[in-house]
């Protein structure tokens, strides 16, 4: 029947994306792009005072400002049942409009309406607040002394807000103690804020049956749509929440702000669409940041280099309402991959988290959920372990990695790691950098006096949240799920709950469905952020799209393809049992000669199916049966400069095993821009308050994201172990480069360093402190 | 972001003349740098309006200010708290009264301003000279006043 | 007050507040809402156009009263009878782009870029492009593809 | 963030500039690159009345050598000098070394050196250049044109000699002779942002190798840009060496009073200092074909 040449497969290929044609021509429709008619601005008044009673809000003279329609405060929202909203992992709630105090420097205050974006900010403006200002906790471990109850409308008394702890804490003090070897470091991961560069925005708009349409920037619209209608108590049938595209997210664009809330509140009582966009001082100040742990770290090892016991104990600063975005039994996530790529018989982990006068956040920020945080941790401690014992990096990690025969490998704090062969990709990267003759050329520079370094990170992370019986938010299992319809001529759409934000979904879920299907990739439409048209979904963050959507989509092409199955042999006039699918064709089993086409099958399905039902479509909501683990081993050579503290990253290699690769293209291009992310954290971005608890880094003046000079260029290569519990292997890339680069700049650093005998330096590593650190250790030794 | 600042001040008068100027209110409100206006609360107390104006900054910041002035124990101190362009600043300042015996007394101040908002994120560097000359200009506007 | 000013070679003229920033001015008063706004402070570049044939602006740091009577390219222009400018191209073909959100500005600094130097190397690629952030690519992809479409420039014979 | 209302005047000429600012007053505010006002009115530090745009007025728009000078107009923007035939030229170092690392390539483009001048941020490139350069700045006033000498010229933080109603038009930099070259240095956090330390030096040899003159200046060291005198005492009638360099690093350090703030301690800033006018000078040298 059929004279066509082979399908090549879609999966590994480098196709060109297909959502580019309009984002290089300036047709991306983002919130802000969104204008209704007879549209309305919000602006938002925000306190200067980290902590203060409000003692009076005068709105009379922001009334009188030509074009402002509408003003409201926290008293406003709280006498509508309004005043609160439940933060997202449903330990916590935050307050929507400041109510009698507030807790954080540009915490909202007032929402003003008005006809223009000026008029809105003339308003804003004119507010009038006084404020009490109350002694402020800036840190938390000030706030550990409970001498300032922050949150007195919880029950518990205390700035405390949760212990949380894995693992076994009696056998693992046993076996530091019994340890010949044992280091210990407080290792501090700053405040860091994701800064996408499209900032948070929504418009709201209640239709003329009352429906309200919620365009926003939602990395998971599904959870918005159910968070709004609890908050609200607007049925949800009632809502429509639409996420366009997206100018990324990193995890900024998960929770639900309470600006969303403003907007829809003024939209009810004006009868007008509005819009809110954040500018980028309130998206620096106010939406989710993410870190903020301080970590003490301690390993205990054998004389010769074998790990015994692993120890961590964080203190987490969480802000002034805890709207971390993790799921609910995990209120410190995935911190317990803190062993890492290491065998350690033995380990426990803790955190305690507390409330300060800072904004609220602790999200998943390019991370599943706190395992940035872990991996640094690790793979930073097991640098000042092979320090203190006079080992290589390399050599102390080959000492202690899980054996790849090992896997499927039960982790001592919980986990069962799928798949991975480290012992591979360290050797790759190490040969493939030259660490032999970097090594010598270090040395050669030691003799000199110059400071060059090199760094080694060897990370495992853990993603793809979630199996239901360990994962949900707010209560909703995560999941994801997907709908594939084909249409007659072969071409056909697949719709996710998960929501592109510059991952390129639109390209590789199209290969997925392609590659299932033996149809073109090209003409499989992706759809997804809609909560009308796409099926429920827990959205994209965490690196779960490929492990748990891209695994739904895969089993749902699979239910078309049974479903095609019928009608080939229908078409190949043979018992459905004789028909298989080879080449990406159905054949007659044994016989190659006779085989119909995906595409010749759909038509069929429309137009003759005989006793089939018609029609060609499938959906899946995949629960996975585990997390994936990819990992890495990632080098960092850099050269620093003693006058300035300058460290000059010269070369980098990033080798990733992701598992299977669906698109090489767009896997490089996650790479490279979460290696950049991790450069710009080991390096330059921090949020910081002072010790009044003032925000210091209100915008991209001061909050340092790196341009293309100061980024280096980077290196990559892979190594493929695929996940065996994924349908087609994947395991998800978006975030190794950033959760597992800190520690290859730092590690760099430090290493350039230690000959002066600096062992720890917390980031990011500026000029100042690097420079500090050499001319103290100098002084140091000039005394002895 | 906090600063801190200090200098000196000689008045030509004696103590009793000093004294006498601090103890009111409405005249000392006055000798803040550019003041528009200056409303007397209660012996203590007052609400001022002064005029910023430093490079392209320029706008209105709304004060309390208030006084503690003690003879006994020879200082004054200073609160100053404020807003304008959404952001806060609080200033506080006081000074050493001594007789110089010369039939001068000396202003021996010091004072720290504290910002918070956009105004210390953005115009750090602008604030920076404008708190300074806030506090220096107050005294120095202190010993011409009760001078003339 | 009136503004009149050719956007991509079409005449705009419009009423609008002396307040009004010129990036706000082409997304709202023009329907061109391929420039973006991503700050306050003049670093993100998000809102880059050219002005006057060769010359990168931030528009969200310039009135838009400031470009009557001036000639601007935005990235709805680029692409010519319905043919990617060999920039777009470029950017296409070297997943020069991820969430598109500094695409156009990208773009626009390019050109500029172009225009005056039309064979950089990938240092000056990397200092001419510092004024515009990107989240997304860590800039690689971007170098390579002005480089592309350097070398169409130059297999063309033209320096569009 | 949208700015707060003004009145907008285009002026087409320095004389109908002039009148508006006599006109307005403190009320007004001069636009001309405005990369530093309009953030500031963005986020309502700043809120002229008036803005008196002089964008359009061409006779200010030159940048050309002229009986010993080169002269700046108003609104010649940053790009240009980076983008002169003749900027390549060694004498031109100082101010091809700034031209390249002032803001961003983008705000360059619109930016101006007057602009810069006038608006004398502390931690400004131009001003330092200009004060190493031994530059003046024509001002419009009441009773007609003055050249200000820019070391009077930048009285305090955001102060300087234009006063209100008066118009800066250009700023004169006397060229160089043949054996002068100069450098810039500068260290910033990334691009675009402030400097954390910047030196500018600009050294003239005689021919017997000694050193006839210098400029070596500072930015981000305290209220405004400031002139390390004894640094230039010290290198003046010298034959250049490493321990004369380190002399006048010394001096720069010592002489630097910079503010703490997010980009570093008083104390690195004072290193800074030294270190970038040593490099300053040693790399102005080698441009001289001075090895040392």
């Amino acid at each position: 029947m059929s004279t066509e040449v082979k399908h090549e497969g879609s999966l590994g290929v480098a196709m060109k994306r297909k959502e580019d044609p309009r984002f290089i021509q300036g047709k991306g429709r983002y919130v802000d792009d969104i204008s209704l008619p007879s549209m309305l601005y919000m602006a938002l008044v925000r306190s200067p005072y980290p902590h203060a009673e409000i003692t009076s809000i005068d709105i009379s003279q922001a009334l009188k400002v030509p074009g402002v329609k509408a003003v409201i405060t926290g008293k406003d929202l709280d006498a509508a049942g309004l005043g609160w909203l439940p933060t997202f992992h449903g330990l916590d709630k935050q307050m929507v409009l400041a109510l009698g105090k507030v807790l954080f420097q540009y915490q909202e205050v007032a929402a003003v309406f008005a006809e223009t974006r000026g008029a809105a900010a003339d308003g804003a403006e004119a507010v009038e607040v006084e404020y009490k200002p109350l002694p402020v906790v800036a840190d938390p471990f000030a706030a550990k002394a409970d001498k300032v109850i922050l949150r007195p409308d919880r029950e518990r008394k205390t700035n405390h807000i949760y212990h949380w702890e894995v693992g076994d804490k009696d056998g693992t003090a046993r076996a530091l103690a019994a340890s010949p070897k044992r280091i210990k470091q407080r290792i501090w991961f700053q405040r860091c804020h994701p800064a996408p560069l499209e900032p948070c925005g929504c418009v709201a708009q209640f239709d003329t049956m009352g429906r309200l349409q919620f365009y926003v920037t939602s990395q998971a619209p599904h959870v918005y749509r159910t968070a709004l209608a609890i908050v609200t108590g607007i049925p949800e049938d009632k809502i429509h929440v639409i996420s366009p595209d997206i100018g990324g997210g990193f995890g900024n664009k998960v929770p639900v702000y309470p600006g969303y809330v403003c907007a829809i509140v003024g939209a009810l009582k004006l009868a007008r669409p509005v819009k809110w966009i954040e500018t980028r001082t309130e998206n620096l100040t106010s939406t989710g940041f993410a870190r903020d742990y301080h970590m003490d770290v301690e390993i205990g090892a054998t004389a010769e280099g074998r790990v015994t016991a692993l120890h961590v104990a964080t203190t987490a600063d969480h802000g002034a309402f805890d709207a971390a975005a993790d799921p609910t039994k995990y209120p410190a996530g995935m911190f317990g991959v803190v062993t890492g790529s290491y065998d350690f018989p033995v380990a426990h982990a803790e955190v305690d988290a507390y409330f300060t006068n800072k904004a609220p956040g602790g999200i998943a920020y390019r991370c599943s959920f706190r395992v940035t945080e872990a991996s640094f941790a690790i793979e930073r401690a097991m640098d000042i372990l092979a320090d203190e014992l006079n080992m290589t990096a390399a050599d102390l990690r080959r000492k202690n990695f899980i054996r790849k025969e090992q896997f499927p490998y039960p982790s001592p704090l919980g986990f069962t790691y799928d798949s991975g062969d480290y012992q591979k990709t360290l050797d790759t990267a190490l040969e493939k950098i030259g660490y032999n003759d970097l090594l010598k050329e270090q040395a050669a520079k030691r003799a000199r006096g110059e400071l060059m370094g090199i760094g080694i990170s060897t990370f495992t992370e853990v993603v793809g949240a979630g199996p239901s019986k360990h994962f949900d938010i707010l209560g909703i299992k995560m999941f994801d799920s997907a709908e594939i319809r084909i249409h007659p001529t072969g071409a056909g759409i697949v719709r996710a709950g998960t929501k592109s934000q510059g991952q390129g979904h639109e390209t590789t879920w199209a290969q997925i469905v392609a590659e299932e299907l033996g149809l073109d990739p090209q003409n499989i439409m992706v759809e997804e952020g809609d909560t009308d048209t796409a099926p429920y979904g827990l959205g994209t963050y965490a690196s779960r799209s490929t492990p748990v959507a891209g695994a739904a989509i895969a089993m749902a092409a699979r239910r078309v393809r049974e479903k095609a199955r019928k009608v080939a042999a229908h078409l190949l006039e043979v018992a459905e049992a004789d028909v298989e699918w080879k080449e990406y064709k159905f054949q007659v089993r044994g016989v190659p000669a006779k085989s119909v086409t995906m595409k010749e099958v759909a038509f069929a399905a429309y137009t003759n199916m005989a006793q089939n039902e018609p029609g060609l479509e499938a959906s899946y909501y995949y629960d996975p049966p585990n997390m994936t683990f990819p990992n890495g081993t990632y080098v960092a050579v850099v050269d620093i400069d003693r006058e300035t503290g300058e460290s000059k990253v010269r070369k980098f290699l990033a080798v990733d095993d992701c598992g299977t690769i669906i698109n090489p293209l767009i896997v490089e291009g996650q790479i490279h821009g979460g290696l950049t992310e991790g450069f710009a954290m080991a390096f330059m971005q921090e949020i910081q308050y002072d010790s009044e608890g003032n925000h210091l880094n209100t915008n991209f003046t001061d909050y340092l994201v790196p341009t293309s000079q100061e980024t280096p260029h980077w290196e990559t290569a892979q190594t493929v172990t695929p996940s065996p519990h994924h349908p087609i292997g994947a395991k998800g890339v978006g975030e190794s480069p950033n959760v597992g680069s800190p520690a290859a700049f730092v590690n760099a650093v430090m290493d350039a360093l230690s000959p002066l005998g600096v062992r720890h330096i917390d980031m990011p590593l500026t000029r100042e402190k690097v420079w500090r650190a050499i001319r103290d250790a100098e002084a140091k030794k000039k005394q002895l | 972001m906090n600063l801190g600042y200090s200098g000196e001040e000689k008045v030509a008068a004696n103590l009793a003349t000093v004294w006498a100027f601090l103890q009111n209110p409405e005249k000392v409100g006055w000798c803040l740098p550019e003041i528009i206006d200056v409303t007397v609360q209660d012996p203590t107390h007052i609400d001022a309006v002064v005029q910023v104006a430093v490079g392209p900054v320029r706008g209105k910041f709304k004060l309390k200010v208030e006084l503690a002035p003690n003879p006994a124990g020879r200082r004054i101190d200073v609160k100053v708290s404020g807003g304008g362009f959404g952001s806060a600043v609080d200033l506080t300042a006081g000074a050493d009264v001594t007789d110089a015996a010369d039939g001068t007394t000396l202003l021996k101040w010091s004072g720290q301003a504290v910002a918070r908002g956009p105004i210390a994120a953005v115009g750090g560097r602008v604030l920076e000279a404008q708190a300074k000359k806030l506090i220096e200009q107050t005294f120095a506007n202190i010993r011409q006043q009760i001078s003339a | 007050m009136k503004v009149n000013v050719q956007v991509n070679g079409v005449p705009y003229e419009r009423d609008v507040e002396p307040r009004t920033l010129l990036a706000y001015f082409l997304r709202e008063a023009c329907g061109l809402t391929g420039t973006h706004v991503g700050c306050d402070t003049s670093s993100c570049g998000c809102c880059v156009v050219v002005m006057d044939g060769s010359r990168a602006v931030k528009s969200c740091t310039l009135f838009a009263v400031q470009a009557d009577g001036h000639a601007l390219l935005t990235v709805e222009g680029l692409a010519e009878g319905g043919k990617l400018h060999p920039l777009q191209q470029g950017f296409w073909d070297q997943h020069g782009l991820q969430c598109g959100y500094c695409t156009p500005g990208m773009l626009l600094a390019s050109y500029a870029l172009l225009k005056h130097n039309p064979n950089p190397n990938e240092t000056e690629i990397r200092e001419a492009l510092a004024g515009n952030l990107c989240r997304c690519t860590g800039y690689q992809n971007i170098v390579k593809a002005v480089q592309q479409a350097a070398r169409s420039n130059a297999n063309a014979g033209t320096s569009q | 963030m949208i700015p707060a209302a003004f009145e907008y005047l285009r002026a087409h000429s320095t004389d109908e500039a002039f009148t508006h600012l006599q006109q307005h007053g403190g009320e007004a505010r001069v636009l001309a690159g405005g990369q530093s006002l309009i953030p500031a009115m963005r986020f309502r530090l700043a809120r002229p009345a008036v803005l008196v745009d002089i964008n359009g007025i061409e006779e200010l728009n030159f940048l050309r050598p002229r009986s010993g000078v080169l002269a700046i107009g108003a609104i010649a923007r940053d790009s240009d000098i980076e983008r002169a035939a003749w900027i390549g030229e060694r004498r031109w170092s100082l101010l091809h070394d700034a031209s390249r690392m002032v803001a961003d390539p983008v705000v360059r483009q619109m930016g101006t050196v007057v602009g810069s001048l006038c608006h004398n941020d502390p931690a400004g490139d131009w001003t330092a250049v200009a004060l190493a350069a031994r530059a003046e700045v024509v001002v419009r006033g009441k009773s007609g044109q003055r050249t200000v000498a820019v070391d009077d010229f930048l009285v305090d933080s955001f102060t300087t000699r234009v006063g209100e109603g008066e118009l800066a038009l250009e700023v004169r930099f006397p060229v160089p002779d043949e054996r002068t070259a100069g450098s810039y240095q500068k260290v910033e956090r990334k691009v675009g942002d402030f400097a954390t330390a910047a030196g500018a030096v600009q050294v003239s040899l005689n021919v017997d190798g000694t050193i006839r003159g210098a400029g070596v200046t500072l930015s981000a060291a305290g209220p405004c840009a400031i002139r390390v005198e004894e640094a230039e005492r010290l290198l003046t009638g010298q034959k250049p060496s490493v321990e004369l360099l380190r002399a006048a690093a010394d001096a720069a350090s010592r002489r630097s009073s910079p503010q703490a703030d997010l980009r570093g301690s008083v104390e690195y800033k004072k290193n800074l200092a030294g270190v970038l006018v040593a490099r300053g000078l040693a790399q102005a040298l080698q441009r001289l074909g001075v090895r040392l």
